[in-house]
């Protein structure tokens, strides 16, 4: 039934600022390379945007190994943001992912202002849909993370991009050891990003008790997965609360009820990452999840479940 | 331990490939598959070989049959064996790596010769069937509980002394160490690595093997590499 | 083997300051009440220390239900800080948990330094061995979290319970949200604590898509069990190094190989909590495990676990 | 399910106590045990009656005869029976809370009157041995496709029409709304909660139930409660 088809995709649409998304379901950053891998999977323009791996001005060789290491419900990863760059980015990458009818949204990271406006500058004229601006790699001291952590820098680091990226949407993704992610959210709020999303890893570390080193090499890494989702949650609602800008939920997400979970709580959109590297089509089953939980909960419009929570 | 699919013609699997591998009902923990080699074929049903080490080994140990299991592939690329036409194949596996050349000295078909080295008798696995199919079988163990003292590899270089390199291509599956020690051998062929990894399609870069142009992905540019491409530190 | 036995409890002795453990393995404040229950399961001497549920000047009934709901690995609970208050405490719960031979540390928590004070005079004059500053529960607006985000406040309150404080030894537990878990650790070392323990539970939240409540009466609450434990290894980590005073650590242990990971990252001692809900007994298996591991890894004496982490 | 254990003797539980439950193998998810009430014991078995909800449950539902389950009870208070002697007990139950009270109605030997309501016909469980071991049954239906169209609550309302409140006493078990409404009927007795639990034996203070005396615990305190302790809200 192809009417019926299309009917679910407009009931799946939801919007980022200017952005339509055909369902409010991304893969998070980092964990879908560049679309290759996974349009050998599924057709990527099932998804509702692909936000890319995180891309600097020049290329990053990334940490040693082991560079990943499971733990209860989640597992920890410090791949240290290994990337192209920007040039063989725009030379051999983009151009693959973007034969797809779906939103490419990529995920940039840099030392200071200047490379993270250079690299928005660029990718605008390179016709990316969006922007995601990652103030909150733990993995590397580079990382941005210092943006992350001081909310002057991190203001006036989103006012800079701001001011460079007319046409994509701008995300700003919030680090979670942000003290205070309801001031950070209205910061980025202020400075004029389109939405904000979260959360990224958490920093962590596991030894093991058999060889006594740390189960990866550089000894701390980020947590993903199942174990933070109910801390995702929070910080989502959180977030949410404090800013009218729409939010991307992420941290954990297995299933269209995790998705839901997320927008119950006041995401707009939802980002998949861990759950790819369980089952490649992780993503494709989230966005056919929340239109099955729609359905048995008779709701018309992806977009109402937003801040939806009873209480 | 084998795995069928009823309903689906089982795909097909070359050496060197492998298998991302999940239990079902156990919700969340363990949390990520893991990867098998591909070992063999019987029937309508593939198998895999595993040594019991940790949290999803021993779930797999307690399966019976017909419990649901999840696999994803193959994966990965493949032993190239051109050049066995006109080399004779020198194999050299470490504990569990001999499942993945295992597959590759069926192919073989009687020509290869398999240096095959565990920590001790124990740990040496399936000898009259590698007897069977090798032209020649040579054990080796850390201990001397079986066959050599020593490891595979020194049992090579002893097997090499006096003979020609460029008569054998080298293919290696086992610890890192072993990998090394192998490259070291003077032989060309290939090895193939085992990194940890996530996913295992190649999204994850998290099995990262450091060669000589920079990390690249044991789940998808390798397992297989060739001698001399991997990096050792 | 009684002298084994005695020899293998020498083995597992650390020290808290002053204190004496017979092995490093305590409660964790909240999950083991007064010690009347888990007395019903072993022998409380078995202990290093036994850590009381957390008690104000007045009594305080706590939170609707429900109070607790299972995540991936974990709980959430807010229990709101349910407690007798300090009279009830010393005339009806202290004596019972003083009969046994096992160091008693009362855990306190107040709305200002003038309350955490008195209760830390009225607990030093009853005798007990140690007490526990909660200044990080994220369940109740009182509990003292306003004590934990804030570096300057919390200098303040830990000198002025130290000046009242001369007999038990005076453990600060942290705020897993602190910003900068370094300078708190510093913080609390030169305002005189002679231990800080950590992590406290993580803020979270879950909701049942089924009903789109909240699974917490309250919405939020605190994540604890095994799906924090990297964080909470990390931070160990981080403070252990940041210190010389030590370390207690707890967050998702359940056996003696995860106590001797966080004793591998830097713990002295460590702190049992969830895992007591999953089986009475745990706390004491943890103590056995410690054992078994050292057996293992021909390990003489359980201090010198603590930060021998290879690299 | 049943479940017994061969190297102990089995523990003797009495009506309205619990057992907390887990299975093992599934490492950390399911985390925590959960409750069920103790339902009766057969020869060396020991019985729990249970619906499948979630996700330990789920798991309960694969298991298999000779799995390794973990359980620790039984726990809680008993139902006291002394008025009995002299009154009538007349139960009520809702769903799965058929489960507690069944042991008790055993104990009753045929003096028990038992309303017992589900949603639908396809909730009522039990049917036969609840007729024989009570002295009256009376099935009550949200949807009326078994017995009384509505809920135990209200059959019970209807049988006592006309009769003396206080030639009974009240026994209930079955979700919140059932207890306050069957508290209201004006019958002296005893009611058992089910709060979620996390511990079961006290420590954790997560099974709060609001009674006059302030909170107090579902799993040590009770599950049993005196009917008008417990506010409800
Ligand atoms: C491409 C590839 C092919 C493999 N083929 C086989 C095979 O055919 N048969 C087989 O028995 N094993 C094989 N392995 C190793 C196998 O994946 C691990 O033994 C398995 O992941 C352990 O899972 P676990 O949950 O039981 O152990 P965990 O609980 O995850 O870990 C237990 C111990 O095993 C170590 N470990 C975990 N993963 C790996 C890994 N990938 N490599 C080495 N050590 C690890 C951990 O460091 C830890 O010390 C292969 C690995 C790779 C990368
Ligand atoms: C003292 C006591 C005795 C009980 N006796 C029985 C019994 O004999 N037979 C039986 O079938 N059930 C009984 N229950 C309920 C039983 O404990 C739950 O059904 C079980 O915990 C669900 O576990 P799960 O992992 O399958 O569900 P989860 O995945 O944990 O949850 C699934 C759904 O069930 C709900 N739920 C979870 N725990 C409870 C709970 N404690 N009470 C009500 N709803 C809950 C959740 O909110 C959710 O909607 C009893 C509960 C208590 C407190
Ligand atoms: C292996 C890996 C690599 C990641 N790389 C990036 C990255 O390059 N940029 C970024 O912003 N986030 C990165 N993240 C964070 C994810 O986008 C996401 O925020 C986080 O993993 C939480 O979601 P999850 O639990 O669904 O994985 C990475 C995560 C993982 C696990
Ligand atoms: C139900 C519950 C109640 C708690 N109550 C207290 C408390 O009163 N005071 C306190 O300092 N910490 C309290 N905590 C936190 C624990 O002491 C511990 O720091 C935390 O749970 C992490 O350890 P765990 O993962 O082993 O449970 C409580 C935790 C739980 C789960
Ligand atoms: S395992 Fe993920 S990239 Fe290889
Ligand atoms: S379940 Fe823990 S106190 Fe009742």
């Amino acid at each position: 039934m192809p009417a019926r088809e299309n009917n679910n995709n407009k009931r799946l649409e939801v919007k980022l600022g200017r952005l339509k998304l055909k369902n409010p379901v991304m893969t998070a950053s980092g964990t879908a390379g560049y679309g290759a891998e996974l349009a050998e999977f599924f057709d990527l323009s099932k998804l509702g945007a692909i936000v890319l791996k995180g891309i600097s001005l020049t290329p990053w060789q990334g940490n040693p190994t082991p560079r990943i290491t499971e733990t209860r419900c989640g597992m920890i990863n410090s791949i240290g943001l290994q990337n192209v760059g920007l040039d063989a980015f725009l030379r051999e990458k983009l151009p693959f992912v973007r034969q797809w009818d779906v939103p490419v949204i990529a995920n940039i990271l840099g030392t200071s202002a200047a490379e993270y406006t250079r690299l928005a500058s660029a990718l605008e004229e390179a016709g990316v849909d969006g922007i995601e601006l990652n103030v909150s790699c733990p993995n590397v001291k580079e990382g941005g993370i210092a943006f992350g952590l001081d909310l002057k820098s991190f203001a006036s680091l989103v006012r800079a991009v701001r001011a460079r990226v007319k046409k994509p949407v701008l995300i700003v993704k919030l680090s979670p050891g942000a003290p205070g992610i309801e001031e950070f959210s209205r910061a980025a709020e202020g400075e004029g990003a389109d939405a904000i999303s979260l959360i990224n890893t958490i920093p962590a570390m596991a030894i093991d008790v058999n060889t006594r080193r740390p189960l990866i090499k550089n000894r701390i890494g980020g947590l993903s997965g199942p174990a933070i989702k109910p801390i995702a949650v929070r910080m989502v609602y959180q977030a949410s609360k404090a800013v009218k800008i729409p939010v991307i939920g992420m941290g954990g997400i297995t299933t269209g009820e995790d998705a839901v979970e997320f927008m119950l709580a006041g995401a707009t959109a939802v980002a998949v990452g861990t759950a790819t590297f369980m089952d490649p089509m992780a993503v494709l089953k989230v966005v056919q999840g929340i239109g099955a939980w729609m359905e048995r909960h008779g709701i018309k419009k992806a977009s109402s479940i937003t801040g939806a929570m009873l209480t | 331990m084998g795995f069928s699919a009823p309903d689906i013609a089982l795909p097909k699997a070359e050496p060197g490939q492998f298998f991302m591998f999940g239990v079902k009902n156990c919700e969340k923990d363990p949390l990520l598959k893991r990867p098998f080699c591909y070992f063999r074929r019987r029937g309508n049903t593939l198998e895999i070989l595993y040594r019991v080490v940790g949290k999803m080994t021993s779930i797999m140990k307690g399966l019976r049959p017909g419990d649901e299991v999840e696999v994803l592939g193959p994966l990965g690329n493949v032993y190239p064996m051109a050049q066995a036409v006109c080399k004779t194949p020198l194999v050299i596996a470490g504990g569990v790596g001999i499942a993945s050349v295992y597959p590759l000295i069926e192919r073989f078909k009687g020509s290869a010769i398999l240096f095959y080295g565990g920590r001790s008798k124990k740990e040496i696995l399936l000898r009259k069937e590698l007897r069977a199919i090798s032209k020649k079988l040579v054990v080796a163990t850390d201990d001397g509980s079986m066959g050599f003292k020593g490891t595979a590899v020194d049992a090579a270089r002893d097997f090499l002394n006096g003979r020609n390199p460029d008569d054998f291509v080298l293919y290696s599956c086992g610890p890192n160490g072993m990998l090394k020690a192998a490259s070291a051998l003077g032989i060309q062929g290939y090895i193939a690595s085992e990194e940890k990894m996530a996913c295992g399609i190649g999204v994850c870069l998290g099995c990262a093997v450091k060669t000589k142009e920079g990390y690249k992905r044991a789940c998808k540019d390798g397992p297989v590499f060739k001698t001399g491409e991997i990096i050792f530190d």
